[in-house]
């Protein structure tokens, strides 16, 4: 049985992987999980410089998910490579860094930077809807999409995944500006833009007063944008939203994801992905499937 | 691996005043490496509730590997009213202990106090702190865990309707029976905080502080619970230090509330 | 206390209605609520001739939703006038009429009809993803929104409430486009586009493949726009998606809704509606409010 | 008000095959109207889980208010695995007797045919059709229910393994033992009930066959559950009929499967 799976280049020793922004840089899961056992560590977003984020409260619990508008706090990419590269240099798993950052130049910066580190690809946020500039404001637009695409990929050393935001009114516009960009892969979904009202208190649950949805309420939509994005472009596609179980995750392939990412369940059950990973196994030997890309996009 | 995730039995549960319930449940590995001030994440059976419910440790019996958590019913439909059904039997999905907990060593005279639901991790302090302790309990009306509390150190209650010992908060007992203290430990709401981090100040005593935060991964990888720091944070590398996993207790020195 | 809601000139008893398609004509639920204590009953969207709706499966239970497919069968609007109006003018509620069609005619033709009949207000459904021609893809463009609300308000004689899609990068340009074309309340949202793939069969869940997402899970990406189009446009929002409890419905009223509608909640639970109406007047009481107009648009 | 939707208690439940439950509930204003063939929307306590879980009546003890339902777990996590842990004392969440139920004016020598987990419904029809009864019951291999049907008319099983009574299907039974009958009543996986109609058209007999169908009011207001019917259909004005409530019995000429 054959679980690797190849994104532009860089092979996976499986199809699973974190979700930016809700597993750190792995140092507080590996208690839970050997790393070594995920296709790849999806970093939280890191931007030129540190980040304080938002104001509490940052999350606020919903029916079947959660919202969440940290705002992308981060060290900066300084501290950054000093300490959460070596730190997942450690394990036999492939290391994505997200990025973040609020102008076109913010993130070329962070993508030279990491050139020179042992990386092994770079996944592009622009769709992050909690902070005011950058963010979602490229990622909703699709001239927006191409031409940051294209700027990143000018100066990337490693393969580029382009985050979209399921936050848009046709998500093959933005996959396909992201493919003229000239992005090697994409990824999705980033959270729903949605909010919380306390009504005891009359106020905002979230300081932010939106925040962005995620977990298994919102994986039919994801399922969706994947099966749409799929077969809209060429490019392979990172399909993730609501992530909970391999009987998800497969979800996700057969509708033409060629790998997954699990997020918010990550909260709940720390150890989901090296679970995650184990069923898509024990479903390819059920089945008799002998590769797992095999499964990608089986059902049109 | 010293964080346990995973069933705990329900040994017994109680309610102990409206809407107060006390629960002791049993999870040797736990219970082995638990402290005072740590928590535990609990998690609901309901599937439409995915996050964990952060629960201070009231006891800890170490010999028989059991957990005491004392909790509030916030409302209808919470997750913590499902806990309130539980019965012994039962099994409840939980992961800790987490967080730092209260030091231990203690440097001189101490104050111990607890507000509303901050009362519960005072007990177990407590029992594990060592020399003179007074413990000052603040209530809105309804008491409980008083008796538990008096075998442990001076008992000082506090209500806002009067209804037991002094009328007002915590500071107006301290006050009235002219308590002084070294060091202080403290749970409770942010007002309560806030006045008891000021009063430290005043009296240039150390003075430690439970804090509260939602939370979503309850160790530190989120960034959701997050308190500002007075100084840049050597984690964060910003002001901002996690409650769950820098805290819950903190330096009322070294947090702005 | 006054529980009455006055929307564009239409006195409701109280804010509660029940969401189109969920309630078929009342006739049903009448068993279980008294449709008298609601403040307008909205029926299951009716065309100028009947429609058999998509093939089974027509629906899917995800977390904390559903997804539907029902294509819009419906009698067409000849039976409709002679069976489902006379049944609701025996109740003590304001009669709502959704309204779907393939083209521009058809919608003209249905709204021309109801002219002549004694009903409240009409709802135009221009937001249903079930369909191939017609619903949606008059929704998601804002020319397009204009256009029909224009024709379609040439020909009411009855109040016009444009029923807004939610699958749009922002909902507050058809909005505004509904309010240029002259629509006299807007209401949303209409369900999410949704995928769910059975990975055992592997095949679509769905009949259609896609469906639309209703239910708790959705309330969140609902109180949202229902916030962004009340803060843009002057017409009174009637809100829904994922309504429960007088709570849920307490949410949209703060967030700048007029009205709600109770949609997939009837499902489990039939009373839903009556406990929301019963729920909200308990909310006024408590918190001293002598209008439940106060409520509508505090938390800003 | 003929439909109740409320809770029900558990009075008693076990495993009567691999993943197949016996649970009577008491529910009187309920028992005291259902008729066989109808069914009952099963609520679970997950609040991440919305929709009935469409249930046949097994057997009805209008006596003691009592209701029994005999269902399968479909799978891990889903509702039905969640109703197979209730136990006595434990309550339910139920709307019902939804749906029209079989006719019991029996016009001859009849069949009841049930395959798989459509066996359940017709205990209580064995019950209370008067006349010459057929019992014919087709599983995969392991039995249920048997025992309880032969009680009430002759009974052949048959099995897909050949490991008890004919090999083969419900039909191949009928062939082996070369029965025949005046009217049909039905219920089973779709590839039987086609099979049966075809029969049915074949020999010039009457068959009432019940159908399933995914749904989301159980009432008839949402449109989920239709089938096709061959006439344009009063309701609908189109060829559509609604299995909740316009069945789930139908004449099979009536309905195309
Ligand atoms: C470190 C720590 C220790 C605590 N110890 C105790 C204790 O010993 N006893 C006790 O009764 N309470 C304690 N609390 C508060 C307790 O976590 C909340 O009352 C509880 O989570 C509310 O959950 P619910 O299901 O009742 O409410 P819901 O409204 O259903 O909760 C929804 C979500 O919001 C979160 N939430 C709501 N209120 C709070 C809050 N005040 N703090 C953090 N998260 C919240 C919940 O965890 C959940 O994720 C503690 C909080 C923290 C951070
Ligand atoms: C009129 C009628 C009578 C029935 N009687 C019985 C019975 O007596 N015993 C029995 O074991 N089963 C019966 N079924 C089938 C039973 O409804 C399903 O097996 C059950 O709903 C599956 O739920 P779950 O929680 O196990 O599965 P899940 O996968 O969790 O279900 C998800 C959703 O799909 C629906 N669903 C899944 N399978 C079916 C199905 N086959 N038919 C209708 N809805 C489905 C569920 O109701 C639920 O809404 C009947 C179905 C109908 C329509
Ligand atoms: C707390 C939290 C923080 C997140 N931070 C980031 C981030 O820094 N960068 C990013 O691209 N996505 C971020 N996301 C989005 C997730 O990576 C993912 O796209 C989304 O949550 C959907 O997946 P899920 O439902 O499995 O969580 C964050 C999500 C959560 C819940
Ligand atoms: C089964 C079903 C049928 C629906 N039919 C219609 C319809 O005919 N016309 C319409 O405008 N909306 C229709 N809707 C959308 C609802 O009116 C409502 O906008 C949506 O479901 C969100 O509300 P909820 O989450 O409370 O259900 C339908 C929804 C469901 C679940
Ligand atoms: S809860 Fe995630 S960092 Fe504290
Ligand atoms: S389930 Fe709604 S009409 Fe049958």
């Amino acid at each position: 049985m054959d679980t690797k799976v190849n994104l532009a280049g860089v092979e996976l020793k499986n199809p699973v992987m974190t979700a930016s922004g809700t597993f750190g840089s792995g140092e507080e899961y590996s208690e839970f999980v050997d790393l070594s056992r995920l296709g790849a560590v999806v970093t939280k977003g890191v931007a030129n410089v540190p980040w304080p984020g938002n104001p509490v409260p940052r999350i606020a619990e919903t029916k079947s998910g959660m919202m969440n508008a940290i705002g992308l706090q981060n060290p900066g990419i300084d501290v950054f490579c000093r300490r959460d590269i070596p730190f997942l240099k450690q394990f036999d798993t492939k290391i994505i860094v997200n990025v973040c950052g609020k102008t076109m130049e913010d993130y070329c910066e962070v993508v030279e930077r990491l050139g020179e580190e042992e990386v092994d690809m770079l996944e592009i946020n622009i769709s992050c809807p909690n902070v005011k500039e950058g963010g979602i404001a490229f990622g909703q637009n699709p001239k927006a999409v191409e031409e940051i695409t294209a700027e990143v990929k000018k100066r990337a050393k490693q393969p580029v995944i382009m985050k979209l935001s399921p936050n848009v009114t046709d998500i093959t516009e933005t996959a396909k500006a992201a493919e003229a960009g000239g992005a090697d892969v994409l990824s999705l979904i980033n959270t729903l833009t949605g909010m919380k009202i306390d009504i005891h208190r009359r106020a905002f649950a979230l300081a932010n007063k939106t925040g962005g949805l995620s977990g298994p309420a919102v994986k039919p939509v994801a399922v969706r944008m994947v099966y749409q994005v799929a077969n809209a472009v060429k490019l392979p596609v990172i399909g993730m939203g609501g992530i909970e179980t391999a009987e998800d995750a497969i979800e996700f392939l057969l509708a033409g994801a060629s790998a997954v990412s699990v997020g918010t369940a990550n909260f709940y059950n720390p150890s989901a992905t090296v679970q995650v990973a184990e069923g898509i196994e024990d479903y390819l030997e059920r089945y008799g499937f002998e590769h797992v890309s095999d499964l990608t996009g089986l059902v049109k | 691996m010293s964080k346990y995730k995973g069933q705990a039995a329900v040994i017994f549960q109680e309610q102990i005043a409206t809407d107060i319930y006390s629960l002791w449940i049993e999870v040797p590995c736990m219970a082995s490496e638990a402290k005072p001030g740590q928590f535990l994440s609990l998690y609901t059976q309901d599937g439409s509730k995915l996050l964990p419910r952060p629960i201070s440790i009231c006891e800890i019996d170490k010999l028989q590997g059991r957990l005491r958590l004392v909790y509030r019913v916030t409302g209808k439909e919470t997750g913590t009213e499902l806990f309130s059904r539980l019965e012994s039997g039962d099994t409840l999905e939980v992961m800790g202990p987490l967080g730092n907990g209260f030091p231990l060593e203690n440097p001189g005279r101490a104050f111990l106090i607890g507000g509303g639901i901050g009362v519960p991790p005072m007990l177990e302090l407590a029992k594990q702190l060592p020399g003179a302790k007074q413990i000052i309990a603040g209530y809105r009306d309804e008491l409980f865990l008083t008796e538990d509390l008096e075998r442990y150190g001076e008992l000082y209650v506090a209500t806002e309707d009067g209804s037991a010992g002094t009328r007002g908060n915590v500071l107006d007992a301290v006050r009235e029976h002219g308590l002084a203290a070294d060091v202080i430990y403290a749970c409770g709401p942010a007002p309560m905080l806030r006045a008891l981090k000021a009063y430290a100040e005043e009296y240039g005593i150390v003075c430690y502080i439970s804090l509260e935060e939602k939370m979503a991964c309850g160790i530190g990888a989120c960034l959701a619970c997050v308190c500002r720091s007075k100084e840049t944070d050597s984690h964060s590398n910003v002001h901002n230090k996690r409650v769950c996993k820098d805290g819950p207790v903190f330096l009322s020195t070294e947090v702005e509330i």
